[in-house]
């Protein structure tokens, strides 16, 4: 196989896999500018976090405004620039594989780091590598254990060999943590070949970039300046928007939308992605390992209720299974689970459940779970289990709480490919088996489908697993959250890339502004 | 004497009304009219509740509390006080009528110099530059006799002893010429023998300014001195007036003979003797800070003795500061002695509280000063009668409802005050239900601190006649402490005097007339106002210190700065002796058997 | 009587009351720091497994802990940040991997802004407020102030703020609903973009000192030597300006110091509403981040800020009195 | 008693019997709430959001379509049973502590109050959150941090009245009669200060009420689905621009319940005064 660098064009963004139905533009007529940015083309940008932890270091990124900063300031060996969420490279002049374990990546020549050193493969090399490193504390250390070996061939040239094949690894190389940093750099500074350099940085306070005009791609990036900073507080985020103090936010509450698209010179974007919030039934804990309680919980989920109270009907509603409809491999012959309290009656009584007391663990830290942990428990009791919502700090909850009782939320993030949700988070032996559910069939379909050339049988397998997950694992996944995001309308160029909000997270190097 | 045609204040009709919150009002002050001719001081005299300070301050259009004044006339010269405006009043006021207040160490701003506040009268109505006000005050400072006139004014209240802040006080009042001084009871709260300077200092410095003066007091010895006529007040109605002399020799109402009365309490007789001694204090020294070989850090009272019989009254004497009430607070082991003992019935004491037995403690109680602060205000009278009842006696329920009733009415109070809340009683009611509450212990020393001193005359005379009575009765030792010595004369069987935390002098009932006294016992028998108008005039300045300049040693007399009989070589040099004559124990070189110095002062 | 001690210059005392109240004060640090480090102990977590988040491996973090020199005992990691502290080196942060101080150092000096800015406003409002009720006491106009002072204490300031951003930036576009102060900004900039979070800190901070400074005021008031001043004829203005003030001057500077003392600390949920990159939010974010040099250092900060706030409304209240200055 | 009680409060000044009436109504909304609320309080019943008040909802619906009248009744019970035992809790332990530091005196007095200044000198917010953090939010312990949060304030203002009482002059006449410390705190020094401790609460119960308002704005505080009425005010806060009823009716529930309780002790206050 062998992927070769397209031309570099702007992609038309209407079309697309995602589907007119889905991409809700919010977009109002007419309206006059409000206070227009002070340097032309210099935006500010609103994030929902920020904190002493902000990093320069692409390998410990942990939030959109990490991955935001990142993509501003490095490049990878592979990008995905449109919704197709096909990787195609980026660094890399071209990529070789015949086995899909042995990868060569040929570098494109002359690209300079900010401060006019070259990139090698000595770079690259070093980047792969700092990975599994444990003192590197990497977040994707787990992931990199597949790289066997990392060797430079000639100045140009450089060899990966994974411990098995892999046929999502430009996929996975795309990801912002896989960005190149210098050689030597244990501790990166911001000095990478990305379309901006850095200027300021303040951890928990701001990251100020300015336009990179030796920019190894033509014609990118159109502004002069971004400035990220976090606003925490949605109210206040959205009304950094709504006055022009910021010209684009993410993370919007679907309930502050109204108040967007009210303002003329506002509108929203909403990406629909695979992100979730999980309600985890520990199976190997009573009563949640009792497969009828499972069911009896599945059944009482009201999810158009979720999708309209919690996210005003802008979610996917979800079938307790990780494939969101828009994506590959997306099982479509399941039946469709709806609120049942019959059917969740029925359970409870055969499980010998009536009466049952327990907690369900809910955090800010899982989006919407203290809301559907509130329905899920309204439901509950009235098919006679009573459960009480346990609210728990956000800071502490994925140490202390997730997967450490019976049931606690889970939350999680888009991941490219089918093959990286399920090894991830449905093997049996995966570190992050949410539920510990234990399934050989599904184990067994998982390796099978990795090696698997036929693209139909691999449909087949994946669409068997979703089938196994939806019946079988103590996982309930309510709705798929789209991410929505808000901005000017004199910024252009944006449009939903499903892997994040802000054109997951790559958006300050395509947009521009427009007066 | 006539009243001049045209009088220099006239007052007619007064009536003083209090707007109460529930919409009525209640009259403070009814029918009042009165003239003084210019020049003149003209007393108000009355108990607390007469009136007597709001229709002073009527004269300066003022009402404390919101009071409504009505008057067909108040007139000072040719001023119409009673249909002024606000705005109008204060230009008059510390410019033509000047006010003189009870308590200057109040009436000051404690965060300012003296002087600033001293020239104000004439800053703020223009009527002088800041230096010359200042000038004048220091002249004035002069004129009143207070120590450096040039920097006294510099300093701030707590700098300044209470009898000079008084006459400082009326250097502010006297600084703007005015037409009509009101002084408000202005020596009540000094020392006796202060008290005597300072009226002097007032009554010519009124004089010399030629101003008219109303001066408001409770004190009938005192007025007797500095007024031309009184007017006595009762329940804001004025009850007679007429002039000084013979409104004091006779008296035309009740009243004023009932006050007159209080004013001259009647030698008690001598208890019957009984050599038992229930109560010895034996060269007790105490104070506060830390305690070193048995000396307080600030010490207050030094090698104090006393020996208390059973049944007898023992009168502890000394002006404020002198160490009394801390003697009292030994006593009770409120204080712990840092040095000597306190024996009861023979049985050594432990210092503290905490040493003493039950049993002990109920054999001592304390009467305080102030029965305002030593009654808790949120209990009844009940609550505070009971709890000795049940804490010494285990007596509850009924049992102590009975008792409470009893001992109410040995102090003479209706037994429906019980249910009363203390905070709702008047002062002299509150005083008898502390005695009650001590009473109900059955104790066999009393000590009295000072019980009447925040009473008005009759209501304290009528106290102490009551104890004196009961302690007679029950024969329970007593010791009185007291400011006043003509109290501790008619009172008890023994007299100490402290001075300075010493005991100076004591002097058993027999030798109260003795000729020779310490001449700290003479000055405070001398200074004791008599009900005599020429009384302030005879006594001259016969108490002059005779040493001019005294070494500070501790060692020496404490006195000797103060004394008008100390002689130079033998009191500035040695420490005094304990001398004996006849009875009374003396601190003194000059009082040894032969007395060296002839006419040391009046003989009482 | 005369005192001896009225030719001894005043600042003599006063120093010894000052370097008395400091070493009471370094005991009180010391005590918050071991308040602050049980507190913290007892966090479900620690830093590595707080930087690792949901992705945590059990290796991970044992690695990132003995980085972080978390594996050391308790004890062991206390003594070596306090022996660091007392050699003037706050440490490193866990988290930020930078010096605490360089962490601190900008948004010191953004707290101490806001808060002076806040404590100069509302100091003079709350005084002018608590004068006019103190001297109206029982009058309508007191009563209003009363209840209008009481109702701004119960509104919730996350209420107060978002009301402002509504009207002063949402809709009148006048005053910037963030309050990012650039190092480069000039002081007018500064002031504008500080001035939501001053408006709301004020309202927050005023009405409880109006409160304390009219009962300070009310009770001098009541003085005998208000009285005779009155009786001299001094004017109204003069009396309270030259009389009441320097009396009262003790009771209001202390409402106001812990009123103050407040704007440090307590404006965590208005520096989160306007995105004012302070030291509440720092200390916040240290606790939740399990921060511990960081979290430290913040304490200190306040717990500084707050015992200066106090010494200083007590040296000032010393100077006021000429009693408690000799 | 019914009848004394009710003539005392006829005698109060008319803010005072406008606190009084405020704070009766609230405590029985909180008593009794539960039993008029038409709805269950995690129940939702409006297909819309923010909607304004109708015959069905009088006082509207909620950011998820849940009845804001019943959330509301719940959390006043929340808020006023939560923040008055708080408010009891901090002022009774602070006090108990004031009244032994000030009758012990000496070095027990040192150590306490440097204690207490230590306490006091960490702010109160974040110390509650860590506090919340380390401990959970249960109901019990929700009281238990505010209360302790408080407990330092109430200390203060109590050790300062407690001092000056212990000095006065009944408390000697106690002391010499031989009672012990027990004795002299609760019957002779505790009576003297209770206006000015009610006082305190009064404030100290207006500040719980805003920590926990604060601390739910910080994503802690009261169990979902309940909400005290800050967070009623903290969760709606998006229906603000709206001037939607689920904002506005907890606010002004917040508002008379505190402003009602000060007015109510402010009264109680002036007539001990006179």
């Amino acid at each position: 196989m062998t992927v070769e660098a397209l031309p570099l064009s702007r992609r038309g963004f209407v079309s697309g896999l995602a589907g007119a139905s889905m991409l809700a533009i919010g977009a109002c007529s007419g309206g006059s500018g409000r206070r227009a940015p002070s340097t032309r083309g210099a935006i500010r940008v609103a994030t929902q976090l920020s904190s002493t932890s902000d990093t320069l270091d692409p390998a410990k990124g942990a939030t959109a405004t990490d991955y935001t900063r990142h993509f501003m300031l490095y490049n990878g060996l592979t990008t995905i620039e449109d919704e197709s969420l096909v990787a195609t490279p980026s660094l890399a002049l071209s990529i070789d594989s015949d086995d899909r374990r042995n990868w060569y990546f040929d570098l494109r020549r002359g690209i300079r780091f900010h401060d006019g050193s070259e990139l090698t493969s000595e770079d690259v090399v070093f980047s792969l590598l700092r990975h599994k490193d444990p003192a590197t504390g990497s977040k994707v250390a787990t992931v990199a254990e597949q790289f066997e070996e990392v060797t430079a061939d000639g100045k140009y040239g450089v060899r990966l060999r994974l411990t098995g094949p892999n046929a999502d690894l430009l996929t996975v190389l795309s990801q912002s943590h896989f960005l190149i940093v210098q050689a030597g750099k244990a501790d990166p500074d911001g000095t990478g070949t990305g379309p901006f350099r850095l200027s300021d940085f303040q951890p928990g306070v701001r990251t100020v970039v300015l336009r990179n005009a030796e920019y190894w791609i033509e014609g990118r990036p159109k502004l002069e300046r971004v400035e990220v900073i976090g606003i925490p507080d949605e109210v206040s985020r959205v009304n950094a928007l709504l006055s022009g103090d910021v010209h684009i936010i993410n993370a919007i509450s679907p309930h502050s939308t109204r108040r967007i698209e009210a303002e003329p010179s506002c509108a929203i974007m909403v990406s629909p992605s695979s992100l979730y919030s999980d309600l985890i039934m520990r199976q190997d804990e009573l009563p949640t390992g009792n497969p009828h309680f499972v069911l009896a919980v599945k059944n009482l989920i009201d999810r158009p209720l979720i999708n309209r109270a919690i996210y005003r009907n802008m979610s996917t509603i979800a079938n307790d299974q990780p494939i969101a409809p828009f994506q590959k491999y997306f099982n479509a012959e399941i039946p469709q689970r709806m609120l049942d309290l019959d059917k969740a009656r029925w359970h409870v009584r055969q499980g010998g459940l009536q009466g049952v007391r327990l907690p369900i663990y809910a955090t800010a830290a899982a989006n919407g779970s203290v809301d559907m942990a509130s329905i899920i428990q309204e439901y509950g009791s009235q098919v006679g289990l009573n459960f009480a919502v346990n609210r728990v700090p956000a800071d502490g909850y994925w140490s202390t709480h997730w997967m450490k009782h019976p049931m606690t939320f889970g939350d999680t993030n888009p991941r490219p490919t089918a093959d990286l949700i399920f090894s991830l988070f449905y093997d049996s032996k995966a570190d992050w088996n949410e539920s510990a559910w234990k399934n050989e069939r599904f184990d067994k379909l998982l390796v099978e489908a990795r090696g698997a050339t036929d693209e139909g049988l691999r449909a087949e397998m994946y669409g068997e697993m979703q089938q196994l997950v939806h019946d079988k694992c103590g996982l309930a996944i309510p709705v798929f959250i789209s991410l929505i995001d808000g901005y000017d309308k004199r910024l252009k160029g944006l449009r939903p890339i499903p892997l994040g909000g802000l054109m997951g997270y790559r958006f300050a190097e395509h947009v521009w502004w427009e007066d | 004497m006539s009243e001049p045609v045209s009088p220099a204040v006239e007052v007619a009709n007064l009536a003083i009304t209090l707007d109460l919150p529930d919409g009525s009002s209640r009259p403070i002050v009814e029918d009042v009219s009165f003239a003084i001719p210019k020049g003149e001081v003209r007393a108000l005299i009355g108990e607390s509740g007469s009136g007597k300070t709001t229709i002073a301050l009527a004269m300066m259009g003022y009402s404390r509390f919101g009071g409504t004044i009505s008057a067909d006339r108040i007139r000072v010269g040719d001023l119409q006080i009673q249909s002024m405006g606000e705005r109008e009043l204060r230009k008059v006021r510390g410019s033509r009528i000047a006010y003189i207040a009870q308590s200057a160490a109040t009436a000051f701003n404690p965060s300012r110099t003296i002087i600033s506040q001293v020239i104000e009268p004439l800053t703020v109505h223009g009527l002088a530059t800041g230096e010359q006000a200042r000038e004048k005050a220091i002249g004035l400072f002069r004129a009143l006799a207070l120590p450096s006139p040039e920097t006294i004014g510099d300093r701030y209240i707590h700098q300044v002893s209470g009898g000079q802040l008084q006459r400082l006080m009326a250097a502010m009042a006297l600084i703007s010429d005015p037409e009509l001084i009101i002084l408000d009871e202005p020596t009540t709260a000094l020392d006796v023998t202060t008290q005597v300077e300072v009226l002097n200092t007032f009554k010519s410095a009124i004089a010399a300014s030629g101003a008219t003066a109303i001066y408001v007091s409770h004190d009938l010895a005192v007025v007797a001195q500095v007024a031309d006529r009184i007017v006595v007040l009762k329940n804001g109605r004025m009850v007679e007036q007429g002039d000084a002399a013979s409104l004091l020799q006779r008296p035309q109402s009740d009243y004023t003979r009932s006050l007159l009365a209080a004013a001259r309490p009647v030698e008690r007789g001598a208890a019957e003797e009984q050599a038992q001694s229930v109560l010895a204090v034996e060269g007790v020294h105490a104070g506060y800070g830390k305690v070193r070989d048995g000396l307080a850090t600030i010490p207050v009272l030094s090698d104090v003795s006393l020996r208390l019989s059973a049944g007898s009254s023992l009168g502890v004497i000394g002006e404020s500061g002198s160490g009394k009430s801390t003697l009292a607070r030994v006593i009770a082991g409120l204080l712990p002695a840092s040095n000597g003992s306190v024996r009861l019935n023979g049985e050594l004491l432990s210092p503290g509280i905490d040493g003493r037995s039950k049993e002990q403690l109920r054999q001592i109680q304390l009467v305080f000063q102030n029965a305002d602060t030593a009654l808790n205000p949120v209990q009844t009278v009940r609550d505070a009668i009971a709890r000795p009842l049940a804490f010494y006696h285990g007596i509850k329920g009924a049992a102590a409802d009975a008792r409470v009733s009893e001992l109410l009415e040995i102090i003479q109070l209706q037994p429906a005050v019980a249910a009363r809340r203390t905070a709702e009683l008047s002062g002299g009611q509150k005083q008898r239900v502390n005695l009650a509450r001590a009473l109900a212990a059955e104790p066999t020393v009393l000590l009295c601190d000072e019980v009447t001193s925040a009473l008005d005359t009759v209501v304290g005379a009528a106290i102490l006649d009551l104890i004196d009575d009961l302690r007679r009765r029950m024969g329970i030792a007593t010791v009185f402490i007291s400011h006043d010595i003509s109290t501790v004369r008619a009172f008890c069987d023994e007299m100490l005097v402290l001075y300075s935390g010493r005991a100076v002098e004591t002097c058993p009932k027999p030798a109260f007339s003795a000729p020779l006294h310490h001449p700290y016992t003479e000055l405070l028998v001398d200074s004791v106002p008599e009900l005599d108008p020429e009384w302030l005039a005879s006594l001259g300045g016969q108490h002059v210190p005779s040493l001019p300049e005294t070494p500070a040693d501790k060692s020496l007399c404490a006195f000797l700065p103060r004394c008008p009989v100390a002689v130079a070589g033998t009191c500035d040099v040695l420490p005094p002796p304990l001398v004996t004559v006849d009875g009374q124990r003396m601190l003194c070189h000059q009082r040894g058997e032969v007395p060296k110095n002839e006419d040391a002062g009046a003989q009482p | 009587m005369a005192v001896q001690g009225e030719n001894r210059p005043a600042w003599i005392g006063l120093t010894r009351v000052v370097i008395q109240r400091v070493l009471s004060a370094l005991l009180t640090l010391f005590l918050v720091s071991i308040v602050i480090f049980i507190a913290a102990s007892l966090l479900p977590g620690d830093a590595a497994q707080e930087v690792l988040g949901q992705s945590a491996t059990p290796q991970q973090v044992a690695a990132l802990r003995h980085e972080m020199g978390l594996d050391q005992p308790a004890i062991t990691r206390y003594v070596d940040w306090l022996v660091a502290m007392l050699s003037g080196d706050p440490g490193r942060s866990y988290i930020a991997d930078m010096e605490v101080s360089d962490l601190i150092g900008e948004r010191l000096r953004n707290s101490l802004t806001l808060a002076g800015v806040t404590a100069l406003v509302s100091s003079v409002l709350a005084l002018t407020i608590g004068i006019v009720s103190a001297i109206n006491r029982g009058s309508k106009l007191d009563r209003t102030l009363n209840v209008v002072t009481l109702s701004l204490v119960a509104v919730p300031e996350f209420l107060i703020a978002t009301i402002f951003v509504l009207i002063f930036s949402v809709k009148l576009v006048w005053l910037p609903s963030i309050a990012m102060v650039s190092p480069d900004a000039s002081w007018g900039d500064m002031l504008r973009s500080m001035a939501l979070p001053v408006l709301c800190l004020t309202f927050v901070v005023t009405a409880q000192m109006a409160r304390l400074t009219r009962a300070a005021v009310a009770d001098q008031l009541d003085r005998p030597y208000v009285e005779m001043a009155r009786l001299k004829g001094v004017p109204f203005r003069r009396i309270i300006l030259f009389h009441v003030l320097p009396n009262a001057a003790g009771p209001v500077l202390n409402a106001m110091a812990l009123s103050l003392s407040y704007l440090m600390g307590g404006a965590i949920i208005i520096e989160t509403i306007f995105s004012f990159p302070g030291l509440a939010s720092l200390m916040v974010n240290a606790v939740t981040s399990r921060d511990m040099p960081l979290l430290q250092s913040c304490a200190m900060i306040f717990c500084t800020a707050y015992l200066v706030l106090i010494l200083i409304a007590d040296v000032v209240a010393i100077l006021a009195n000429p009693r408690l200055r000799s | 008693m019914i009848r004394s009680l009710a003539s005392r409060a006829a005698a109060l000044p008319l803010s005072g019997r406008i606190g009084l009436a405020l704070v009766l109504f609230w405590l029985v909304i909180a008593v009794f709430g539960p039993l008029i609320a038409p709805y269950p309080v995690g129940r939702f019943v409006d297909e819309e959001v923010f909607s304004p008040a109708t015959s069905q909802f009088w006082l509207g619906s909620d950011y998820l379509g849940r009845d804001v009248l019943s959330r509301l009744i719940w959390g006043a019970r929340y808020t006023v049973l939560l923040a008055l035992g708080a408010a009891v809790l901090a002022v009774f332990t602070g006090t108990s502590i004031a009244l032994f530091a000030a009758i012990r005196g000496g070095v027990v007095d040192e150590v306490i109050s440097r204690t207490m200044d230590t306490l006091i000198s960490i702010p109160s917010k974040i110390f509650s959150l860590v506090l919340v953090a380390a401990f959970g939010s249960s109901l019990s312990l929700l009281m238990l941090i505010a209360a302790f949060t408080y407990i330092p304030g109430n200390y203060r203002i109590a050790r300062a009245l407690a001092v000056n009482l212990v000095g006065m002059d009944f408390v000697s006449v106690a002391r010499a009669r031989g009672e012990g410390a027990i004795h002299i705190a609760w019957r002779e020094v505790l009576p003297n200060m209770i206006h000015p401790l009610m006082a305190d609460m009064g404030l100290r119960f207006v500040f719980i009420v805003l920590l926990l308002s604060g601390l739910s704005f910080l994503g802690l505080g009261v169990q979902p689905p309940h909400a005290d009425l800050g967070s009623l005010v903290r969760e709606n806060i998006s229906g603000l621009p709206q001037g939607a009823s689920a904002i506005l009716s907890p606010a002004i529930a917040i508002a008379t319940l505190t402003v009602g309780a000060n007015l109510f002790i402010d009264a109680l206050k002036g007539k001990g005064d006179s």
